[in-house]
């Protein structure tokens, strides 16, 4: 009877929230501007082919450690690559990585979420006990050693950053769970005899969606930060595909002779890209629990 | 009276604030350094000993540099050697005379030198040290490296002050091998017979067996299984004490994480020698830069390409040498190193008796010629020759990465070769390496001794270069490479190093790339650095002058 | 004869200003208050006595704001005060009691610490060890036995918090204190000790006592005066007996309707029905009229004006404007 | 519950979690692909060698023998031997730690005082400019990598001003600081900043503070974010909350009313994050310790990578893991003794 009713308002603390945002307030704002971040900067990685000035991995195309010019905007690194067509294309791997993490992230953490705190009990014990040991752990340290062990590559880092970040998620799932399993419409489900697979699909699953976008959009911050941290101690891609984080550490060698701008852009393209799902992220749990809304 | 109560507090927190500000600044200015002392130099480094400091074990650079300033070998090469035979000169060893078959050596020794704790040094000792050295065959030592065990056949002790070396086969680079730090004398007292002297925490004179050399180890801290802090001191017993060596007194070795931190250091003179290794960008500012003095030396350090033979493509001569003559040299030494290397045209460095520009001839790059060869094997624009080139990255080699986006770019240049890169930390490339699955890779040298047989014997000799991998062997070459070995008179090895030359290019089963120049900065007053070919960096030497 | 009353409050008026618009929690209200006299206001949850409450502190939370109206306290405009003004009239002058005793302790603070800090935070010259001594004594004047001092706010009941709360609000022997349904929180038996309680230290300390309730059964016998209050306005004032005897409002006497009455054997129990409006939408006319038995057309179109129908008696109903 | 009942439980929930930790760095470092002695060795030609080698570390023996032989050295603090130097990890990783450490605690204090400043004095006006502002400013730090912020003030304020040393510890010609030394008994903590005055010798002191200065606040600066959050929102609950309107009507100033009343609730969730935070302190660390070669626990983990040292990487995860552990339990019983409802 009144399922319909509860589902609603959790969704509507989501869709309606996108589509009448600015009446949310800064909320809304945060979502809109990360949202427009995360967009133009992949859009620019995918049109890079075609509109970067210089082939981003072609060297001497100008005298290495120019300094930006009218020729070359964000000047040249050592090896006299074009960095401006290097932070155009640059975003190729910090993008798959994230993505691909997250993902994972989802294709585990889901799951285990809504399972655990549905069974309940030993089982679900079980389970958190695991989870929290990892959550409590370092992160980076933990992606750090795995990522050691499993040796280069996309899939790899994305592996290992997803191992760190599916407790999050876990973490969250069970919690929204454990709220909805007391809900009326759920315990009148359960009354009637519905199969604990339908609750879980039926009734729990759809309300816990918000949250696991709201987890999700966060973690894409964190895995490309991740991602970069990994790239930094060289457990990153070959070096004949662009990469921010690669630039990022090679351009830590040219610190000393003063060349800021083979850090400086790739640096803020990051920045720029984590700051935009981080803002996403703000701005969505601000409306999915509005705490501090008058 | 209440209000004195609570007033009181208030006073005494002061009163003690107070108190404290004026001794904290009192303290900084008390305890604040006086003007710092002449006798102590400050050096800075990136380098750390990698295993210890026993030449049983240690076979790193900076093992050896640190082993050398402790010890003493039989002979060593005056500063500024160019790696002749006439550069080596006496140490611990007077004199010295080899058989005609060139297998029998024999040194009469110095005599009255002591040990920094005031023994005396006698051949006993010599014996004791290649006995040992070659007993401990230590897989990871110098000894296993470089392969004593099959050149030295036994040392015997004929009196007090003469040791004779009889060896296995007639070596015309025994005083060389004898001149490199592998060979430095340990003194028996601190270096038991079977087992390799490590680090030992807060114990300077137990972490080594060394004690002839022109230093004392006063302190030296590790952290982290890494080298923290060094102090070395003048040793009053160093045989050429009395002609004033060590220069200065007192030695501080600094240990920095990356060029960058060390650049950044020696560009705030907060120490006054930083000696390797500075980024090739780093070396450019610091020359345009007033207040450090860039010192440059010839480097012995080689890197080339390694083409395996194992499979295709590479198991075809005729490709190895298209890429051979794909390879643009210049790129590589002004692009990656901005002019602080030379082109190498031969696995045997600029500057070393018996080397010849070989490689020149498959051009430096030579496309029109990679193109042809390759057309008759159907090989074109449309259909290219394609490879893996693997590179490493824990920094084994100088800017590894760099030097593969540059080969990459360069034989892609020919426009008939398409090349992806791979890489691995060191030793997953070791791995590679043996595993025999790496098409193409980058590999360098540093030299054990220095001779032209130290960079032609390792590597295209069917035994000595097995240890590559890259399934090279030519009898023809084994053969020249054993005479060149046997040969005493320099004339006729410099002739049979240039047939051997001639063979590896026409076999092509590595690719010389560049070879290395030593660079090291100083603040202005310090002087007395050589930068010879020999590698060697001699702390008793540097002074800073007034 | 004209003697200064204690507190005499003129067209007070509050507003909140949330995203969806301005909202006037209370709106035109005056009354005064004598020394030692108390006063009883009366309303639906909502309809603005607690503003009205806070507001006479100056405690409305944001976003609200007083707009209008004056408060004259010992005639001086309390409006008009500094920061450092309020914070002295505030616990000194006028003290708070609110209606949650549970959440109205700081959980972290020992009982004496609040009393501590309160006595040093206004009389500053006073030691620790004199303020402790008082606070005891403040302890035990409300049933407290002192050794509690020592205790958490959580160590101890609803109603002896309650307790406590009038304590720290009596600490400074105040001229007003300013009780928000103090009860409401705590159950039946508690409710009248604590009533009571407020009542004998009015008499000891000789204060005055503005009562907020829901409640009009509670502030008939125990005030002198009342008003009643709905949707922000102060639709009637006058003394408890009138009130009583002879309630005007509509309202007033629906409330009276719905105090269960022990005399009489035929319970006739009718609440008001409808509830109070919504304050972002109210109704054109009275703000009543929705929910009035009497409501007349005209009561539909203008709202209507504060009348006095007697000595001391207000009533804010189009019934008795002038004109009818 | 009581104190005693709550402390009990709390390590008793500690245990497993140390275990499953334990158990897990020991998978993801055995199990995983890549034969150690092979990567050890330069020339593979010596299978006694070899066999010797992986006799010695013990790999030659079944996994689950493997795995009591690492969990009973646990017990005795031996974390083996490097197989890069074969020197004794657990000496290694207790050489490193007091620089990880003084480096933690400093970017620690940092962050929590920049973040509780910030945090409260956005809490004064919700949604207003300056509100706005904090917040964003503190989604910003979180976006940064730290490494990035490490290398940017190298160049500003070290290479650029002058003002700070980008790198090291200490001054180079400066003795390390020895301690506390009394007659013959000697006592060192590592922390430079501690031994310098426990040498007293302010100057060290201060030398080793400035060395600090940059590492720290970079690292601090990237994590005060989560503590201007954190303190942002609590602070919002609490000033709403009745006793503190309460505390204003008793005429309580308003610094009194916010540290005394609003922060000193809203702290203990914030204090909980300490706990939390460490963690990632700890990695954002590492990065740090490689931007400003700092020779901490961060750096060693990283080289040893670079060696591929199994014993070395799996004793430094799990020295990290545990610690990690012992700190949010220590944190925690603090909470609980903090938190008079708990106490008792």
């Amino acid at each position: 009877m009144d399922e319909p009713k509860v589902k609603k308002s959790m969704l509507s603390s989501l869709i309606p929230g996108l589509s009448s945002l600015s009446q949310r307030g800064l909320a809304g704002w945060l979502v809109v501007l990360g949202f427009i971040m995360v967009a133009s900067i992949v859009v620019v990685t995918a049109i890079s082919p075609w509109v970067v000035p210089y082939n981003p991995s072609q060297i001497n195309v100008g005298k290495p450690l120019l300094s930006p010019n009218s020729q070359f905007l964000f000047g040249t690194n050592d090896l006299g690559q074009d960095v401006f067509s290097r932070v155009l294309s640059g975003g190729g791997i910090m993008l798959e990585v994230s993505i691909l993490s997250v993902i994972i992230c989802l294709l585990i953490g889901v799951p285990l979420g809504l399972f655990s705190s549905y069974a309940g009990g030993v089982v679900d014990r079980f389970f958190c006990l695991i989870m929290d040991s990892i959550y409590a752990f370092p992160g980076l340290v933990l992606a750090i050693a795995i990522a050691a062990m499993l040796g280069r590559g996309v899939t790899n880092m994305a592996l290992s950053i997803a191992v760190v970040y599916v407790p999050s998620y876990f973490r969250v799932i069970r919690s929204q769970v454990l709220s909805i399993k007391e809900m009326p419409y759920v315990e009148a489900a359960n009354a009637a005899g519905a199969k604990g697979r339908t609750v879980l699909s039926r009734y729990i699953f759809p309300n816990v969606v918000p949250s696991i976008v709201v987890v999700a959009t966060v973690n894409f911050a964190d895995a490309i930060l991740t991602a970069a941290g990994l790239t930094f101690i060289g457990l990153g891609v070959s070096v004949d595909i662009p990469d921010w984080g690669w630039d990022l550490t090679n351009g830590r060698r040219l610190l000393s002779s003063g060349a800021w701008w083979v850090i400086a852009y790739p640096g803020l393209m990051i920045i720029l890209l984590a700051l935009g799902f981080t803002l996403m992220g703000e701005g969505l749990s601000e409306m999915a629990n509005p705490r501090l809304r008058e | 009276m209440k209000d004195t109560k609570a007033i009181g507090r208030m006073t005494i927190v002061g009163i003690v604030i107070v108190i404290i500000i004026i001794a904290g600044v009192a303290g900084y200015y008390f305890t604040m350094p006086t003007t710092k002392l002449k006798e102590t130099l400050v050096m800075g480094t990136t380098d750390s000993v990698e295993s210890c400091l026993d030449p049983a074990r240690a076979y790193d650079y900076f093992g050896w540099e640190i082993i050398q300033s402790l010890g003493c070998g039989l002979v060593e090469y005056k500063a500024g050697a160019t790696g002749s035979v006439d550069d080596i000169v006496p140490s611990l060893a007077a004199s010295w005379n080899v058989s005609d078959d060139g297998l029998v050596w024999t040194f009469n020794l110095k005599q009255g030198v002591k040990y920094e704790d005031g023994t005396e040094f006698n051949a006993t000792h010599v014996k004791y040290t290649f006995d040992r050295g070659i007993g401990i065959d230590d897989e990871d030592g110098a000894f296993v490296g470089i392969g004593y065990g099959g050149i030295i056949n036994n040392v015997t002790v004929t009196s007090t002050y003469v040791a004779k070396f009889y060896l296995k086969i007639p070596f015309a680079a025994f005083l060389s091998l004898l001149a490199c730090q592998a060979s430095y004398i340990v003194d028996p007292a601190y270096a038991p017979m079977t087992s390799v002297v490590v680090y030992a925490e807060g114990n300077a004179r137990g972490s080594h067996p060394m004690g002839l050399g022109p230093y004392k180890l006063a302190n030296w801290t590790r952290t982290a299984g890494k080298d923290y802090e060094m102090r070395l001191e003048a040793n009053a017993n160093y045989w050429n004490a009395s002609g004033g060596y060590p220069k200065t007194k007192k030695m501080i070795l600094k240990f920095y994480a990356d060029s960058t931190g060390l650049a950044l250091a020696i560009q705030a003179q907060e120490i006054d020698i930083a000696f390797r290794q500075l980024g090739a960008t780093d070396i450019n500012t610091m020359k345009t830069n007033t207040n450090l003095k860039v010192w440059e030396g010839t480097g012995a350090f080689i890197q080339y390409l390694v083409l395996q033979e194992k499979y295709a493509p590479f198991n075809n001569t005729i490709i190895r040498q298209a890429v051979g003559a794909a390879i643009n040299r210049t790129t590589i030494v002004d692009t990656v190193f901005l002019g602080q290397a030379q082109k190498l045209y031969s696995m045997i460095p600029i500057g070393m008796f018996g080397h010849t520009d070989a490689f020149l001839t498959l051009g430096d790059p030579n496309y029109t010629k990679t193109r042809e060869l390759l057309a008759d094997l159907g090989y074109n624009e449309t259909n290219k020759l394609s490879f893996k080139l693997w590179y490493e990255t824990s920094g084994h080699y100088p800017s590894s990465p760099q030097q593969a986006q540059v080969l990459k770019s360069s034989l892609e240049a020919s426009g008939v070769i398409a090349v992806t890169l791979d890489y691995a930390d060191w030793p997953s490339f070791r791995t590679h390496r043996q595993n025999e699955d790496m098409d193409a890779y980058i590999l360098g040298w540093y030299p054990d001794y220095i001779d032209p047989d130290d960079y032609i014997q390792p590597f295209v000799d069917s035994s000595g270069g097995s240890w590559i991998h890259h399934n090279y062997n030519n009898s023809e070459m084994d053969k020249l490479i054993a005479w060149a070995r046997g040969n005493t008179t320099a004339a006729a090895r410099s002739s049979l190093y240039s047939q051997i030359q001639n063979l590896m290019v026409e076999d092509c089963p590595m690719i010389p790339t560049y070879q290395g120049s030593a660079y090291a900065v100083t603040t202005l007053k310090i002087k007395g650095v050589y930068l010879d070919i020999t590698q060697s960096w001699r702390h008793w030497l540097l002074y800073a002058e007034e | 004869m004209v003697s200064q009353p204690l507190l005499s409050v003129n067209g007070l008026t509050v507003e909140y200003w949330a995203r969806r618009g301005k909202v006037r929690a209370v709106e035109d209200v005056s009354f005064s208050i004598d020394k030692s006299e108390t006063l009883g206001v009366v309303g639906e949850s909502g309809c603005g006595k607690s503003t009205l409450g806070l507001s006479l502190m100056r405690l409305v939370p944001y976003p609200g704001r007083i707009v209008k109206g004056k408060i004259l306290l010992k005639g001086r405009d309390v409006l008009g005060f500094s920061a450092s003004e309020m914070r002295n009239l505030r616990g000194k002058d006028i003290s708070y009691v609110f209606q949650d005793p549970m959440t109205s302790l700081n959980p972290v603070k020992k009982i004496g610490a609040h009393f501590v800090e309160l006595i040093r935070a206004h009389e500053p010259r006073v030691s620790e060890k004199d303020a402790v001594v008082r606070t005891r004594k403040l302890l035990r004047d409300v049933g407290i036995q002192s050794e509690r001092i020592g205790d958490y706010p959580h160590q101890l009941s609803g109603g002896m918090r309650q307790r406590v709360m009038i304590a720290l609000a009596i600490a400074l022997n105040p001229s007003l204190v300013i009780a928000d349904e103090p009860t409401t929180a705590l159950d039946v038996i508690v409710q009248a000790k604590i009533l009571d309680l407020l009542n004998a230290l009015r008499d000891t300390y000789g204060m005055a006592l503005v009562l907020i309730t829901h409640d009009l059964s509670i502030v008939l016998e125990r005030s002198d005066r009342i008003i009643v209050m709905y949707a922000g306005h102060m639709v009637e004032y006058a003394r408890s007996e009138d009130i009583y005897r002879n309630p005007q409002h509509p309202y007033t006497q629906g409330l009276l309707k719905a105090i269960p009455n022990v005399e009489l054997d035929e319970q006739t129990l009718n609440a008001i029905a409808g509830s109070p409006p919504d304050l972002l939408n109210l109704p054109k006319g009275c703000r009543f009229w929705p929910r009035c038995y009497c409501a007349k057309e005209k009561c539909r179109e203008e709202e209507p004006r504060l009348t006095c129908t007697g000595p001391d008696h207000y009533v804010r109903c189009g019934k008795y404007e002038e004109g009818e | 519950m009581t104190l005693r009942t709550y402390v009990i439980s709390r390590i008793l929930l500690t245990i497993p979690m140390i275990f499953i930790l334990l158990t897990m760095v020991f998978l993801v470092i055995r199990v995983l692909p890549g034969d150690p002695v092979l990567l050890h060795f330069e020339k593979q030609e010596n299978p006694a060698a070899m066999e010797e080698m992986r006799h010695r570390l013990g790999l030659d023996r079944p996994l689950w023998v493997q795995y009591f032989d690492y969990v009973a050295g646990l017990f005795r603090g031996d974390l083996g031997e490097s197989m890069q130097d074969y020197s004794s990890v657990t000496q290694q990783i207790l050489s490193a730690f007091p620089a990880t450490l003084e480096l933690a605690i400093f970017s620690m204090i940092i962050a929590v005082s920049i973040g509780i400043f910030l945090g409260v004095e956005a809490s004064k006006g919700y949604g207003k400019t300056r509100d706005n502002v904090i917040r964003v400013f503190g989604i910003v730090t979180y976006a940064i990598p730290v490494f990035f912020l490490g290398m940017v003030f190298q160049m500003v304020f070290g290479l650029g001003l002058h003002w700070l040393p980008v790198g090291l510890r200490l001054p180079p010609r400066m003795d390390l600081p020895s301690g506390l030394n009394v007659g013959s008994l000697h006592f060192s903590t590592g922390l430079y900043t501690i031994d310098g005055l426990l040498e007293g010798n302010v100057y060290k002191f201060v030398e080793a503070l400035r060395y600090l200065a940059l590492p720290s606040l970079t690292l601090g600066l990237v994590l005060s974010g989560v503590f201007i959050r954190l303190t942002r929102s609590n602070m919002f609950e609490t000033l709403r909350l009745d006793y503190v309107t309460a505390a204003r009507a008793r005429g309580l100033s308003e610094t009194t009313v916010t540290y005394g009343y609003a922060l000193r609730n809203a702290f203990l969730p914030v204090l909980t994050m300490m706990g939390l935070q460490f963690a990632t302190l700890l990695g954002g660390a590492i990065l740090t310790e490689t931007t400003f070669s700092w020779p901490g626990l961060g750096r060693y983990i990283v080289d040893r990578i670079n060696f591929r040292d199994y014993t070395a990487i799996q004793g430094a995860v799990v020295f990290f893991g545990i610690f990690v552990s012992v700190v949010s339990l220590v944190v925690d019983l603090l909470y609980a003794y903090l938190d008079p409802r708990i106490r008792l």
